[in-house]
């Protein structure tokens, strides 16, 4: 595996509040490396875990699914109902054999850029440690 | 044992001669003298092709769907489970229903005789022991080594009282508790090992879907995994689109599997699907304080939330 | 025209700054002059440089002149300044900072207080332990102000509080983390006065 | 359960009054100690002004010698008690330096017990127990406690009371039945290791210290640090004098102990003849 | 063919600076279905909109991809521009290749292939993105204003000026908030009562407000247009109606306790006024002092009052009414200087706060306005101002500068000197920040006046001789100096309101770490929040000075009156939708909507020979907010979300990962 082998992470971002401080990290220019690719859902509620093994098949080495603390849901509820799906299905996943530190999920508010680096950073050094994902993957 | 009967077909005699049901489904005489297979009788008069059941019973409840209204059913506590499944899911009516429960003393698993099943004569239930009658002569085994995996951990072999007729002998097995090492184990593996473990059994998986036909808590109308469009699951059979199926249908059941197992029996492949789907439910029992998550609730688990659910996200 | 030219500091402005912050003064750069670490220090009126003054220094990257300054050797650390800074500074970190870099850079000033530091370090590695009495007379030699405190001297004595030095047994352990932490290895000699060089002492007492 | 003793370089000498009245109190109330076998300097004036690396490892080799005891480490001087919750903390709080102190001292530390100082020592006993074992009453004894620095400052490390506005010592001395005065200067710097090398420094603190006690009406002053005790007692050229007294020794005469025993004899400014106009030695 | 246009936008260097945009185009016109890349260096500007037009036409374009700035930003931008050019509004998707891209990647070998990626994510969501048409529900025509104080007072006579029914709901028993509690107002020293209590007496008799005092939000649902709200009016145990005001009730009430109003300095009586200009002017009773609920005796006041107003049986009202919008307007309070131990606040007692030196000089104050010393009530003649008590400070208060304490602290000087001649007043500061209009005057005319300014900021205070000693620096000078003083005023700093989290997220907005609730957008959007039918007013967005909360609550007015002067509003039609051939009814969709947007419905089907009905979801597009949180419920896939499909989804996790 080459050394400057680049994670690919699919994030799945809620528009009003990680969506929000993604942007807000891209104003305060905080550089984060570039293995994210962002995917815009109106609710973290709205993330249905299929999408993340659907991510996975395809290839992607980690995904990140964020959402609003609890407690500030644009929608009042659609992350708690986010938070039990993921509390279940990432345990399943890690069930079936998938590295835990895949599939990270993460309550980023609007006014949190720097989290959201933070987030970014940790995430694509760990998943660099452990190389590209190998697991349900469909090899090309 | 037969009095039990009797009452059962009087009262499904009765159930047609008083106009309460179009239908009525039961179990009758298989292919094997002790074993039974499921019937619809549509007239009164087939009433007496009714049986108990002694061994291999399947699950009736999936059978209400397709059947003419109001129809009737035979339920033993974990078909009564699957069919308040199908109610709660809104896929059958109450109103529509002629339920007739009976108690059991839980059903054997042939697969569980020690014996190739042609030699098998007859199965006679003595007390605590399973007396299985073969050409040589009758052999003795332990009632609870022979049962099915669902009777080990019964709700309660008692009648459902949930029912138009009660048949209740007295004799229902005492209910057991949900014994989780199965879960256990799997878990204690390193997630390679885990993988490989999933890999070599979903490799044998074919797609043929009667997992599917027979859970009572897989009723859709039409199930998303076959729409061309969006193609959540491709027609390939090949590794990853078995982890999306058997991710999606355990994900689909989670805190709606009632734990009968006939997933696992109907799997012409033997997959071990109920180690899939009671980890499931072992973590929605663990994680948000539900006691017995097979029984069907008003508002399924993953329909609602309490504010102070486990927050391991920060 | 005699301005402080800026630019002539360019190179150090900010690596100065943050050798002080390697060496431990935490986020000197975030001080904006509010002046409470001058106002709330105990012996800031005996400093020609104020303590927010000396912050500006290493801000500026004026190396030369924050550790030339006296200021660093009058601070007691006493942490008054670290305790109250409204941006989270560690001022008396920064100050001890200097000192480290101003004795490895061989910048005298302060003779005195350099000299004391230096024996009560050296008895350390001499018995593991201080003892007051060759504390007092060693650095009365360093530093040549021989008749200061002799009555107070006289009547400790008196009191029995001078005892004669006894060492440890650890002492050789104690002695393995002078040398551990002077860059391992290298023979720790301070020369303080051009000539006065601590001989290289016996091992074991 | 007891605790490991570490007196610090300056007990067994200048300090021995502190020593001496130290474990007298600790003997009268019961409480089990054991000095540190083969303590070694904590470094505490130079180690931590000139050299961070040192300021660790020197206190590290005694809490590593306490940690084997499995005895939490408990020093009467403040000095000692700043420099051992410094390193305590450093060892913690940063892997890579302790990897390099701890290979060099040749053990681990996991820090299981906090350094505590007497006075921590005191109140995990119990103000109250304490004054319920007081025997002679200090009665109209004005005294003015003086905590010094190392005790409260830096709070993130140093925690044994609120840095700006502290009580417990008021508290312990007025278990012995003195009253403690409310002044100002409580937590003002004494000049510390600078009485050395800039003695008229630690003059002008130490006398503006005890003139704005003596304004407060304040007849002696009472500390927890040799370092204060010896910077005031040695450096004050007020007009009035004021004894300075050790807290472990107020409590040894509450607790009618013997002063000489207590070190009340050996003091530079007399602190004998206040307590006799007192009928209180 | 879907024939889709990329207009891959420069932004200036914001993009071009980091990613090689003409890389990003070239590799756009290889993805297949796009039929036209364009580079625009300002694609938001006119000419950059006008290139799109013209595409669109000349093209045939029926998808339009903008690669440029967050769709947070300009996503209604190039919806308009697509729609003036006969294309739907909701065929445009945007990449966002600034924010998420060229303002966080400087490497171009890193940051373009990303870019690459991220249009192709677009392209692949915008080709099955169909034509929407957003449907229109009712607007009511009622605003509601939280707070009374002089943010909601402005905010509602402006909308009801304009002829639309505002309430009014504040939580004290008097609107005014807190700048009834000033006494001069800077830079024109008038008279903070004569300026507002006008606009008190106004909008308690404009015909179109409502006030509703000694009252609290408990709940309000809904959205735009249709908010429920749940008032809790709590008892003032007086009969508004009979009460004459004539004041002999709390003149005779035995029980007292200290005055919120006046900052703890003066008393109040049980039932009590706070001040006598108080709107309403009717007194209440705070029931956890009083004699009469707290021990069941007393009860003077029923027995003197001559009207008979006085009625202890009187419960708290709770009233739930339907509002259009919504104006937050529920102001800021004062940092809590205990935590200054150095300082001494609460230990010695002439060290007050800005707001207590307020009351102190204000003629309804405890001593009638003139400035005394609370330990013993003599004249000051030195006093020191200590600014940013709590602000600007990470240690022990808030980083953020609370704007309004350089300005309040320079009138407090200069009331002083008016006051009090023959006083010295001291000012501490760090910085002089004087940027409004008239400000920088105002600060020179009370340097002129005396004041001593000294640059340095207070270490420690300790009382001596009945002096204060104020221990500073004056960092100008470079040395250490000392005030003896008489009374210490802290400047503290101005902080949310301590139940501001729970505030936010009854009004379901968002708040800053601190507290503040969250604007839209700092600088193009400063008084609406991204809840629409939300807006902001006064100090509960941040701290700021009156000039500023005035404005900002005319333009909050100016937002409802704006919202309010459609008929009808359109709404979002990014909601869910159900595919009735494949939903088995389950309705497991209804259980997780948060605006119960999903109903039952019969439908009749012929299957077979016979017909048959069966029960399937149903949505009301006008409740769906287009949360999406019943597709993930839904299992057999009929539940979708327009807009954000799972068609969409699945396409664009396939678009990144290729």
């Amino acid at each position: 595996m080459s050394l400057d082998w680049q994670p690919k992470i699919v994030g799945f971002t809620c528009n009003w509040c990680s969506y929000a401080g993604a942007d807000l990290a891209g104003t305060s220019r905080m550089s984060y490396p570039a293995s994210v690719r962002i995917i815009r859902v109106p609710c973290s509620g709205r993330i249905n875990p299929v999408f993340v093994i659907r991510a996975f098949q395809r290839g992607a080495d980690g995904v990140l699914v964020a959402g609003c603390h609890p407690g500030d849901c644009h929608y009042s509820t659609g992350n708690m109902y986010a938070r039990r799906r993921f509390l279940i299905a990432r345990r399943f996943m890690e069930y079936l054999g998938m590295d835990p530190a895949r599939l990270e999920i993460h309550w980023i508010s609007a006014s949190e850029g720097q989290k959201f680096q933070e987030v970014i950073k940790n995430m694509t050094d760990r998943i660099h440690a452990m190389g590209p994902n190998r697991k349900m993957r469909e090899i090309l | 044992m037969n009095d039990l009967r009797e009452q059962l077909k009087e009262a499904v005699a009765s159930a047609f001669s008083q106009g309460r049901v179009r239908s009525f489904v039961c179990l009758e005489r298989g292919f094997y003298p002790f074993a039974t297979m499921p019937a619809i009788l549509h007239s009164g008069s087939d009433a007496d092709r009714v049986e108990i059941g002694l061994a291999d019973a399947p699950l009736l409840a999936k059978y209400l769907l397709d059947m003419p209204k109001p129809a009737g059913i035979v339920v033993r506590s974990c078909d009564a489970l699957g069919v308040s499944r199908l109610i709660r899911d809104r896929r059958v009516k109450r109103e529509d229903l002629y339920i007739i429960s009976i108690s059991c003393p839980g059903v054997v698993d042939t697969a569980k005789i020690p014996m190739s099943m042609h030699r098998i004569t007859a199965l006679e239930k003595a007390g605590d022991a399973l007396i299985v009658h073969t050409a040589l002569g009758p052999t003795e085994l332990p009632w609870s080594s022979v049962l099915l995996d669902r009777c080990l951990a019964c709700v309660s072999g008692a009648a459902s009282t949930d029912a138009d007729v009660v048949l209740d002998d007295g004799r229902g097995k005492p209910p057991a508790p949900v014994d989780y090492s199965e879960i256990d184990e799997v878990e204690h593996m390193a997630p390679d090992e885990r993988y490989a473990m999933w890999e070599k059994e979903f490799a044998k998986c074919i797609r043929c879907f009667a997992c599917r036909n027979a859970c009572p808590a897989c009723s859709c109308r039409k199930c998303s995994l076959d729409l061309p469009e969006p193609e959540w699951l491709s027609r390939a059979v090949i590794l990853p689109e078995q982890f999306m199926f058997h991710f999606t249908r355990a994900y689909h059941v989670a805190g709606r599997c009632v734990g009968c197992g006939e997933c696992e029996r109907a799997c012409p492949v033997g997959l071990p699907l109920m180690k899939l789907n009671r980890k499931f439910t072992r973590d929605i029992e663990t994680l948000f304080g539900v006691d017995d998550a097979r029984i069907p609730r008003d508002v399924e688990v993953l329909g609602t939330f309490l504010p102070d659910d486990p927050e391991e996200f920060c | 025209m005699n301005h402080l030219n800026l630019s002539r500091y360019e190179g150090e402005w900010l690596s100065f700054a943050q050798t002080v912050e390697a060496e431990g003064g935490k986020k000197v750069l975030s001080c904006y002059q509010c002046g409470k670490c001058s106002a709330g220090c105990p012996l800031s009126f005996a400093m020609e440089q104020q303590p927010h003054q000396v912050m500006r220094m290493v801000q500026l990257g004026l190396s030369d002149r924050a550790l030339q300054s006296p200021t660093i050797w009058r601070c007691a650390g006493c942490f008054t300044c670290t305790t109250r800074c409204p941006r989270g500074v560690d001022i008396a970190g920064v100050m001890s900072a200097l000192r480290v870099i101003a004795l490895a850079r061989n910048v005298r000033t302060s003779r005195r207080a350099q000299a004391f530091h230096k024996v009560f370090l050296s008895l350390i590695k001499r018995y593991g332990r201080i003892n007051e009495f060759e504390l007092v007379v060693r650095y009365k030699l360093a530093s040549m102000n021989l008749f200061q405190d002799l009555d107070l001297g006289l009547r400790m004595f008196m009191q029995g509080k001078l005892k004669p030095p006894r060492g440890i047994a650890g002492v050789r352990q104690v002695r393995a983390l002078f040398r551990h932490e002077k860059g391992g290895g290298k023979r720790s000699g301070l020369r303080l006065l051009p000539g006065l060089q601590l001989t290289r002492h016996r091992e074991g007492v | 359960m007891g605790y490991a003793y570490y007196p610090g370089c300056s007990l067994h000498g200048t300090a021995k009054e502190y020593d001496m009245s130290s474990r007298a109190c600790l003997d009268f109330l019961g409480i089990q100690y054991r000095e540190l076998p083969d303590w070694s300097c904590c470094g505490a004036s130079s180690a931590h002004s000139v050299d961070h690396t040192l300021a660790v490892s020197l206190p590290a080799r005694n809490l590593t010698l306490a940690e084997q005891m499995n005895l939490p480490l408990m020093t009467p001087c403040a000095a000692c008690y700043s420099r051992l919750r410094g390193a305590h903390h450093a060892l913690r709080s940063d892997p890579g330096l302790a990897k390099k102190v701890l290979t060099v001292l040749g053990s681990e530390y996991k820090g299981r017990y906090e350094p505590l100082s007497i006075l921590d020592v005191l109140y995990q006993y119990g103000p109250e127990a304490v004054g319920e074992k007081v025997t002679k009453k200090l009665k109209e004894l004005r005294v003015a406690c003086y905590y010094g620095c190392l005790l409260l400052r830096p709070p993130d490390y140093a925690k044994f009371d609120d840095p700006e506005n502290p009580g417990k010592m008021e508290r312990l001395v007025e278990t012995t039945g003195a009253s403690a005065v409310d002044w100002p200067h409580r937590t003002e710097c004494c000049g510390a290791s600078l009485s050395l090398s800039d003695t008229k420094l630690v003059v002008s603190l130490a006398t503006s210290i005890v003139d704005m006690a003596v304004r407060h009406g304040a007849e002696c002053i009472v500390t927890a640090c040799p370092m204060c005790q010896a910077n005031l007692d040695m450096r004050q050229r007020g007009r009035t004098k004021l004894p300075v007294y050790y807290v472990t020794e107020l409590l040894g005469l509450a607790f009618g102990l013997e002063p000489k025993r207590l070190g009340l004899t050996t003091h530079m400014v007399n602190a004998i003849s206040l307590l006799r106009a007192k009928q209180l030695a | 063919m879907i024939r889709v246009g990329v207009f891959v936008c420069w932004c200036g260097s914001n993009i071009a600076g980091t990613v090689d945009v003409g890389k990003v185009a070239e590799e756009a016109a290889r993805i297949p279905g796009v039929v036209h890349v364009e580079q625009n260096k300002y694609t938001c500007s006119d000419p950059g909109q006008d290139s799109i037009r013209k595409a669109i036409k000349e093209h045939r374009l029926d998808r339009v991809v903008v690669a440029a700035c967050s769709p947070r930003m300009h996503e209604n931008t190039f919806r308009k521009c697509a729609a003036s050019a006969g294309l739907n509004p909701y065929l445009v998707e945007m990449a966002n290749i600034r924010e998420h891209c060229s303002w966080v990647h400087s490497d171009m070998s890193v940051s373009t292939p990303k870019a690459v990626d991220i249009v192709r994510r677009a392209v692949a969501k915008v080709k099955r993105c169909v034509p929407l048409h957003p449907s229109t529900i009712p607007v009511e025509k009622r605003a509601l204003v939280i707070g009374g104080g002089i943010a909601g007072i402005q905010a509602a006579l402006d909308i009801a000026e304009a002829g639309y029914d505002v309430t009014v709901v504040e939580r004290e028993p008097t609107i005014g908030g807190r700048m009834a509690q000033l006494d001069k107002t800077f830079p024109t020293l008038d008279c903070s009562s004569c300026i507002l209590t006008p606009k008190m007496v106004d909008a308690a008799s404009h015909p179109g407000i409502r006030i509703l005092t000694y009252a609290e939000v408990e709940e309000i649902s809904g959205y735009v247009g249709n908010f429920e709200v749940r008032v809790r009016k709590r008892a003032r145990s007086v009969d508004e109606a009979r009460c004459t005001a004539c004041g002999i009730c709390i003149l005779k009430c035995p029980t007292s306790r200290d005055s919120e109003f006046n900052m703890g300095l003066g008393t109040r009586k049980a039932i009590y006024m706070p001040f006598p200009q108080a709107v309403p002017n009717k007194p209440t009773i705070d029931r956890e002092i009083c004699r009469h609920f707290t021990a069941g005796k007393c009860g003077i006041c029923q027995k003197v009052c001559p009207s008979g107003a006085v009625d202890f049986s009187q419960e708290d009202q709770v009233l739930t009414e339907k509002f259009g919008a919504v104006v937050a307007a529920t102001g800021a309070t004062q940092f809590s200087v205990e935590v200054y131990g150095e300082y001494g606040y609460g230990r010695y007692p002439d060290v007050i706060t800005g707001l207590e030196l307020e009351r102190l000089i204000s003629s309804t104050g405890p001593t009638d306005g003139k400035i005394r010393r609370p330990s013993d009530g003599k004249i000051p003649k030195t006093v020191v101002f200590i600014k940013c008590v709590g602000s600007r400070d990470e240690n022990k208060g808030y980083p953020y500068c609370s704007k309004a304490c350089c300005m309040y602290t320079a009138k407090h000087a200069i009331l002083l000197k008016e006051k009090i001649p023959s006083a010295s007043a001291y000012v501490f500061y760090m910085d002089v920040r004087a940027g409004g209009k008239d400000y920088e005057e105002f600060y020179k005319r009370s340097q002129e006046m005396g004041t001593r300014y000294v640059r340095g900021r207070v270490s420690r205070i300790y009382p001596l001789d009945g002096k204060l000693i104020v221990q500073g620096e004056d960092t100008l000078l470079g040395e250490r100096v000392e005030v003896e003083a008489d009374l210490v005023v802290l400047a503290a700093a101005m902080v949310p309101q301590p139940d501001a989290p729970e505030m936010a997220r009854k009004l379901g907005i968002s708040y800053n770490q601190y507290g503040f609730f969250s604007e839209a957008h700092p600088k193009l959007r400063p008084v609406e929040t991204n809840t629409a039918g939300v807006f902001l007013a006064g100090t509960c967005q941040g701290p700021k000075d009156i000039p500023e909360t005035v404005a900002q609550a005319s333009a909050a007015a100016a937002k409802v009156i704006s919202l309010f002067a459609k008929s009808e509003l359109s709404t979002n039609p990014n909601v869910a939708s159900v595919d009735e051939s494949l939903c088995s009814g389950c309705l497991w969709c209804s259980n997780v909507c948060p605006y119960k947007a999903i109903e039952e419905k019969i439908i009749t089907e012929r299957a077979g020979k016979e017909t048959v009905t069966r029960t399937v979801a149903s949505v009301n597009t006008g409740l769906c907010q287009g949360c999406g949180a019943c597709t993930v419920a839904c299992r057999d896939g009929a539940m979708n979300l327009l807009g954000f499909t799972n068609e969409q989804i699945l396409a664009e996790v396939e678009a990144l990962c290729l």
